[in-house]
């Protein structure tokens, strides 16, 4: 058996929807957040892979997986400022509290 | 060497689905954390696989270390004794997140096994290419970063400009939004 | 001569320009003046009075007279609606009535409302009505009559409310006028039925619609095309009109309300004048009319009724104006029945003899109750005649004449009369007679209350002015001798029958039936003279004791009826309530919550299908995200299913 | 000849309002109402100018105008739609009554308006852009595009100057008429693509689809599109049961948006109804007559008879208006020249009087806070010219002769009483008008009802101090008096200008 595109995928795919799943199903906010960086986590290893075996002379996918990491870096940045802004007037990280967007 | 690497890959494999699995269901926000981090590094082995050394240390440095000290402060900021108990929310939507996971899982390995070209009229969606001879010899001897940094600096030069005042803004802005409000003059 | 004939559009016309005068005037304030606005209102009926004075000696000489012009008014494909005048012998002698006594109304009006703060408003009104009144005299067509029949309506609306801070008054203006609106909701439909079944006859023949001249054979048309059913019921509806302007059962109840106006008000508009305009209108539909002899039977009977209930009433009221107002019901009816029995010239004489008569009695009621500060019922006058002897008499001359006891109303009633007698409708007949007595014995009723014996107000009594008894004595002269004039007895020195005069119009001969009917008319009303004196003259009344005591109670239910009017307003006011107004209610009702509700409900079941939808809404943005990754989902299957099959 | 230009007429308005409304201009009250108000005085005599200018014999657009933006295309060359404008016989009185109310509103807004004045003046400026866009556009999607325009300034005027539950009143405005015109914007594209597929062009000129049909629609469709308008116009006409936004809307609108409203935009319905159920549709308005003339007789007499009951002022008067309109449907339905000059006539009589009704309402609730009956009475004494213009205006509304009501009803009357555009129904046209006419008692009942109530009668102590017309309000109503009173005596003078147009019309399709 050759290790090919394919199996990085899949291992792509299942963090992927371990990542759904955990922004779905978490309480704590800040969980929420582990989850989107493992969402990203998991297009980070499909640009990689990509990168590996359709493109090494370019390597764009490696480049887009830089700047991921870059805006995932900014993105928690901002995430956790907001986070800790709103923890500040409801003293609480689950996100049962927050239902201001409700109809 | 191709067993070694499908091993391995494998391993890495292994550890990634279990960690992140962990940093899901894990009931104690620390002990998610934790795993996340063991998520990130492993990762960063499957980028050294897939040889983008550049990226496994990004990574490392970035995710590994950056974000994770990010998370644990602001763990430190926010979380008091009753939240430790936050786990997984029991709710409809949770089932629903199991099913869309799911068919969501299965959509995407349809895709990846080729059982959609049937019917996609593109069989060759994935087209994997050899590189050059010269991309071998770089990659052997100075590894993936002359690329990155070529291509960085000439054709992604616009966007690699941006995306440091996307940062420097977020600097700012963050440190804005997370200040403690003052309280306004009566 | 010619002169007058041909600018005979002066005589409407300066009363139209008096009023556009006194309006722009007061409203902008150009003068104080009151005599202004009089001498802007008698001036222009003075011109038309000279005008309606020539032309009526033109009638007379040149008793074939029939001027017409018109003017084209509203013009839309094959409708073709004119304006203009018309002068015959009926609208020459319409002409002097009118302008002849609203003169002297206008001069004594002087006086009775020289105190009131809408002086100028109400010389405007007036100068109006007689603009209106006047050029629906001259009118050459249905239509124009129409025009003007519901202006005087408004007129006489605005008349009415004068003192419109009277709820009373207020009341009665806005009854009046609804009730005219009935009768011009009638006319105008008879109208367009006529003109819709004769259509193709005047819009090929003739250049104006429904002009008089040639209604007759647009008549014949329009019972040929429509049958005579259908024929009768636009002839009844075309009846509706006179019936409520002239005040005839059913639609007489406004009558006696509109005495809240101011009396010379009611003496020119509701005696002499406008409610005189339907009988006019019947005389100038006639050729419609006649085809039919249901309609004439209906409006005999009409008229029959309407002289003898009202007469009825009358007996008992004791408010002055009151009694002169059914008094002026009962005439009207016997105008009509001299009408729809075919008595043409004489219903028409009774129209002139009682215009003058009728006026002069409501302006002598005016200075009565003007002199006693308002005060209205007879019950609290008496012995008047020594302090305003000349209203007295005048009055006197009035109740003469209006009891037939041989002054102008004889005349004219003595022809109904024969008319009835040698065509042998013994039952109408009979009711005109015992009407004729009743009259007789309401008005002396009146006379005696008012003039002789004590006087049993307290009110301040101050004498009637200058300005107000002339207009009353000249008054009493066509009163007492303008039926003598057209007599037909004065054949030798030129001056014809009033018969003969109105033949050129409508070719009719009056009826004589000998000297049985004036003897016994006679009789009838020396018997009734002798009843109201033996009641309510104190030089006759040794005798009332005697005789009447034990009659009173025995007629109370009579009684009864007729002090309230036979219940004719009641039975209106319930048909309002009861009907009219419980389905407007319901309607109303059915428009809110029914049509209403229905709209709101569809809003309203929007809105609860969006609250429904908001139930997603829970504000928790996990349960956002997961919806539309399972829509998302959801998608990409039904696609992949697409392409599978 | 030159200068008179349908653009500077439509589109001057907008931009006068974007002056206004712009920062650089001053926000004073006064200075505001009293550029708005000249403004408008001088578009009434522009629009006058256009009238004296008409050439009424001839059939067919004049003034015409079509607008190209960029190039020497039309506005929207692939789908035929153009920025084009013209007036004929009943636009350009349409046109005229239009300016002329806009500026009796601005001169009547003074005391009615109190806050946000820019905005206001501004509105009702915008306002008459779509009015007078919906009157002279000589393109559907351009009367479309108009039609929905007219609506936002509507429903802020309502909703913010107005009283009441004036967000309900605005929002079931809105919906109701937009409900409508969905239809007709159906209609409008069923009748672009009939077009298209028999000839190969796209247009929505009104002149070719009117006159250039020469290709059959199916009698479905045609049925379809003639009701998808029928619905559009029937909510603005309104027509019962679609009515009922209309009682709402004027209750709670200001004065001189319930001038306008009135007086202008219900005869937009009327408009609609002629130009486009009948001159473009004549084979489906003769079958389709007898729910005009049911419609319309219900419309008069039903909406008569709730009147009758009303107890507040403004409440009766909105009634009133829909009595009112179902004139001008029966006129319609009789398909005659007669019985549609009336139906034209009665828009613009009812136009001038309904606004003068309204104004008079407002100069009432102005002083006395209050609309309803049972609050008023005998104000006859304090306020006599309040008193006189309205006992005008009330004898004008149920059809005293010599004034302007009169001439429209008895158009109406004769035409429909001497069509035959029922035959074959169950009732003849003589009966439905006999019933129609009905409605001349109830209406004089109403309104003397309403001036017996109002201004006769006994006055409460409180109104004592009541005052009497500012020369403002003195001013309007007697502008208003002058045509009610002059084409009251002289229809000629407004019947003239559109006969030869209803006469063409007529002719269509009688033939």
């Amino acid at each position: 058996m050759e290790l090919g595109l394919a199996h990085y995928l899949t291992l792509a795919a299942i963090l992927f929807c371990t990542g759904i799943l955990g922004l779905i199903i978490s309480r704590n906010i800040v969980k929420i957040l582990i989850s989107i960086e493992i969402l990203l986590n998991a297009v980070n290893i499909n640009f990689a892979a990509f990168a590996n075996f359709a493109d090494l002379d370019e390597a764009k996918g490696q480049i887009f997986a830089i700047f991921i990491m870059a805006i995932a870096a900014a993105e928690i940045a901002l995430g956790l400022a907001i986070l800790i802004a709103c923890y500040r007037n409801r003293h609480s990280v689950d996100i049962e509290d927050y239902t201001s967007l409700k109809g | 060497m191709e067993v070694l690497q499908l091993l391995f890959f494998g391993m890495f494999a292994l550890v990634i689905v279990v960690s992140a699995l962990g940093a899901v269901f894990c009931k104690n926000i620390v002990h998610s954390i934790v795993s996340l981090v063991i998520t990130f590094l492993s990762i960063s082995g499957i980028f050294v696989l897939l040889n983008a050394d550049f990226l496994a240390i990004s990574q490392i440095i970035i995710y590994a270390v950056g974000i994770t000290i990010l998370l644990v402060f602001s763990i430190m900021f926010t979380t008091t004794k009753d939240d430790n108990n936050l786990w997984i929310a029991f709710k409809p939507r949770t089932l629903l997140a199991f099913v869309v996971a799911g068919s969501l899982f299965i959509l995407l390995m349809f895709n990846i096994t080729d059982k959609f070209t049937d019917f996609n009229k593109n069989p060759k969606l994935f087209i994997t290419k050899a590189p050059k001879e010269s991309t071998v010899k770089t990659l052997k001897e100075q590894g993936t970063t002359p690329i990155i940094g070529k291509q960085l600096l000439t054709t992604y030069v616009l966007p690699f400009e941006v995306l440091s005042i996307l940062l420097l803004g977020v600097v700012i802005g963050a440190a804005v939004i997370a200040k403690k409000e003052e309280i306004p003059p009566c | 001569m010619e002169f007058f004939i041909n600018n005979v559009w002066v005589i409407p016309a300066l009363p139209l320009w008096g009023f556009l005068l006194i309006l722009f005037g007061r409203a902008f304030n150009f003068y104080q003046n009151k005599y202004i606005s009089l001498a802007l209102t008698v001036g222009s009926t003075f011109i038309g009075f000279i005008f309606s004075i020539f032309i009526l000696l033109y009638c007379i000489n040149n008793p074939e007279t029939n001027t017409r012009y018109n003017i084209l008014w509203l013009d839309a494909g094959n409708l073709k609606f004119s304006v203009g005048w018309l002068v015959d012998n009926l609208a020459a002698m319409m002409l002097v009535v009118v302008t002849s006594i609203s003169l002297l109304i206008q001069i004594y009006s002087h006086g009775y409302m020289e105190q009131d703060k809408g002086y100028h408003r109400f010389f405007a009104y007036l100068v109006l009505f007689n603009f209106s009144m006047l050029a629906l005299v001259l009118s050459t067509n249905l239509f124009q009559t129409y025009i003007f029949w519901e202006l005087v309506g408004v007129s006489s609306y605005l008349l009415i409310g004068f003192w419109f801070d009277r709820p009373s008054a207020a009341q009665a203006a806005k009854k009046a006028f609804i009730i005219n609106r009935i009768g011009d909701f009638g006319l105008l439909v008879g109208t367009l039925a006529l003109l819709f079944y004769s259509l193709n006859w005047w819009t090929s023949t003739q250049n104006v619609l429904l002009e008089f001249a040639t209604l007759g054979q647009a008549g014949s048309l329009a019972l040929a095309n429509a049958g005579p059913v259908l024929f009768g019921l636009l002839a009844i509806g075309l009846l509706l009109g006179p019936i409520a302007k002239s005040a005839q059962i059913p639609l007489h109840t406004w009558l006696a309300d509109a005495m809240e106006g101011p009396t010379p008000i009611s003496a020119l508009i509701h005696a002499a004048t406008m409610v005189a305009a339907g009988v006019y209108l019947i005389a100038r539909l006639y050729p419609v009319f006649e085809l039919s002899t249901q309609v004439m039977t209906i409006m005999a009977w009409v008229g029959a009724i309407t002289a003898f209930i009202p007469a009825t009433i009358a007996i008992t009221q004791t408010d002055i104006k009151k009694c002169l107002a059914y008094s002026t019901c009962s005439q009207l009816g016997y105008m009509v029945l001299a009408m729809g029995i075919g008595a043409y010239s004489a219903g028409l004489f009774h129209l002139m003899t009682h215009a003058y008569f009728k006026a002069m009695l409501f302006l002598c009621s005016g200075a009565v109750i003007h002199s006693l500060a308002d005060q209205q019922d007879m019950r609290y006058m008496g012995g008047l005649r020594k302090k305003m002897p000349t209203v007295a008499y005048t009055y006197l001359i009035g109740t003469l004449a209006i009891s037939g006891l041989l002054l102008s109303g004889f005349w004219s009633k003595e022809a109904i009369l024969s008319s009835l007698y040698t065509q042998g409708k013994g039952l109408l007949l009979v009711i005109a007679l015992i009407t004729a007595f009743m009259t007789t014995y309401y008005m002396f009723r009146s006379y005696f209350m008012t003039f002789e014996g004590e006087y049993r107000g307290k009110a301040h009594f101050h004498k009637p002015s200058k300005v107000m008894t002339v207009p009353l004595i000249v008054l009493a002269i066509p009163s007492a001798i303008i039926g003598f004039l057209f007599s037909g007895s004065l054949k030798s020195i030129g001056i014809e029958s009033f018969d003969r005069f109105v033949f050129n119009v409508h070719a009719i001969h009056g009826d004589h039936g000998g000297l049985f009917l004036p003897i016994c008319s006679l009789i009838i009303a020396l018997l009734g003279f002798l009843l109201a004196g033996v009641i309510y003259w104190d030089k006759l009344t040794s005798l009332y004791c005697s005789c009447f005591k034990n009659i009173q109670k025995q007629i109370t239910p009579l009684y009864k009826l007729s002090i309230n009017k036979w219940y004719f307003d009641d039975f209106n006011n319930l048909l309002i309530k009861y009907l009219i107004l419980p389905i407007s209610e319901f309607l109303s009702i059915f428009d809110k919550y029914v049509i209403d509700g229905l709209v709101n409900l569809c809003g309203l079941s929007t809105l609860y299908k969006g609250k429904a939808l908001s139930l997603l809404q829970n504000g928790n943005v996990q349960t956002y995200l997961v919806t539309a990754l399972l829509s998302f989902v959801a998608i990409i299957m039904v696609m992949i299913l697409i392409y599978i099959v | 000849m030159e200068f008179l230009s349908l653009n500077i007429l439509i589109f001057a308005p907008l931009i006068v309002a974007g002056i206004i409304l712009s920062p650089l201009f001053p926000n004073d009250e006064i200075i505001v109402r009293r550029f708005a108000k000249g403004f408008a005085g001088l578009l009434f005599i522009y629009s006058i100018l256009f009238m004296i200018f008409f050439k009424p014999h001839e059939v067919g657009y004049q003034f015409k105008e079509n607008i190209k933006l960029f190039s020497d295309a039309n506005w929207i060359e692939p789908l035929g739609i153009s920025l084009s404008f013209g007036v004929d016989g009943i636009s350009i009185i349409l046109v005229v009554l239009t300016t002329f109310l806009v500026m009796l509103a601005l001169i009547a807004s003074k005391k009615a308006i109190t806050t946000k004045h820019k905005l206001y003046y501004s509105l009702i400026l915008v306002l008459t852009t779509a009015i007078l866009g919906m009157v002279t556009s000589r393109d559907l999607f351009l009367f479309f595009l108009f039609w929905e325009l007219e609506l936002i300034p509507m429903y802020f005027l309502i909703s913010i100057w107005g009283t009441g539950k004036k967000e309900y009143s605005a929002m079931k405005f809105f919906l109701y008429t937009f409900f409508g015109s969905l239809f007709m914007l159906a209609g409008i594209l069923a009748l672009n693509y009939f077009h298209v597929i028999n000839t190969g062009v796209s247009t929505f000129s009104i002149e070719t689809l009117t006159y250039s049909r020469h290709y059959d629609i199916p009698f479905m469709f045609e049925a379809l599109i003639f009701f998808g308008f029928f619905i559009a116009f029937a909510v603005k006409l309104p027509i019962v049961p679609l009515h009922t936004w209309l009682p709402n809307a004027h209750v709670d609108a200001p004065t001189p948006v319930s001038m306008l409203l009135a007086g202008i935009l219900l005869k937009m319905g009327g408009y609609g109804l002629i130009r486009f159920n009948t001159q473009m549709l004549p084979e489906m308005i003769k079958i389709f007559a007898p729910i005009l003339i049911v419609l319309g007789v219900i419309n008069i007499i039903y909406a008569a008879f709730v009147a009758l009951v009303q107890k507040d002022l403004k409440l009766l008067v909105a009634y009133s208006s829909i009595s009112h309109m179902g004139f001008v449907l029966l006129g319609l339905g009789a398909l005659n020249v007669a019985g549609i000059s009336g139906a034209m006539f009665q828009m613009i009589a009812h136009g001038l009087i309904s606004a003068g009704l309204f104004l008079v309402v407002g100069v009432i609730y102005l002083r006395t806070k209050t609309r309803t009956f049972s609050q008023l009475g005998g104000l006859g004494q304090v306020m006599p010219k309040a008193f006189y213009f309205t006992m005008l205006l009330a004898l004008a509304s149920l059809g005293l002769p010599l004034l302007i009501g009169f001439a429209a009803e008895v158009m109406i009357f004769y035409g429909a009483f001497t069509s035959d555009s029922l035959e074959g129904f169950v009732l003849s046209n003589q009966v439905m008008t006999g019933l129609a006419a009905i409605s001349i008692i109830i209406t004089a009942a109403y309104l003397l009802w309403m001036l017996q109530k109002v201004f006769m009668g006994n006055m409460f102590e409180k109104w004592q101090k009541t005052s009497d017309l500012t020369p403002h309000e003195a001013i309007a109503l007697t502008f208003l008096s002058i045509p009610i009173v002059l084409f009251g005596l002289y229809p000629e003078g407004i019947t003239s200008l559109f006969l030869p147009f209803v006469d063409n019309l007529v002719s269509h399709f009688t033939l």
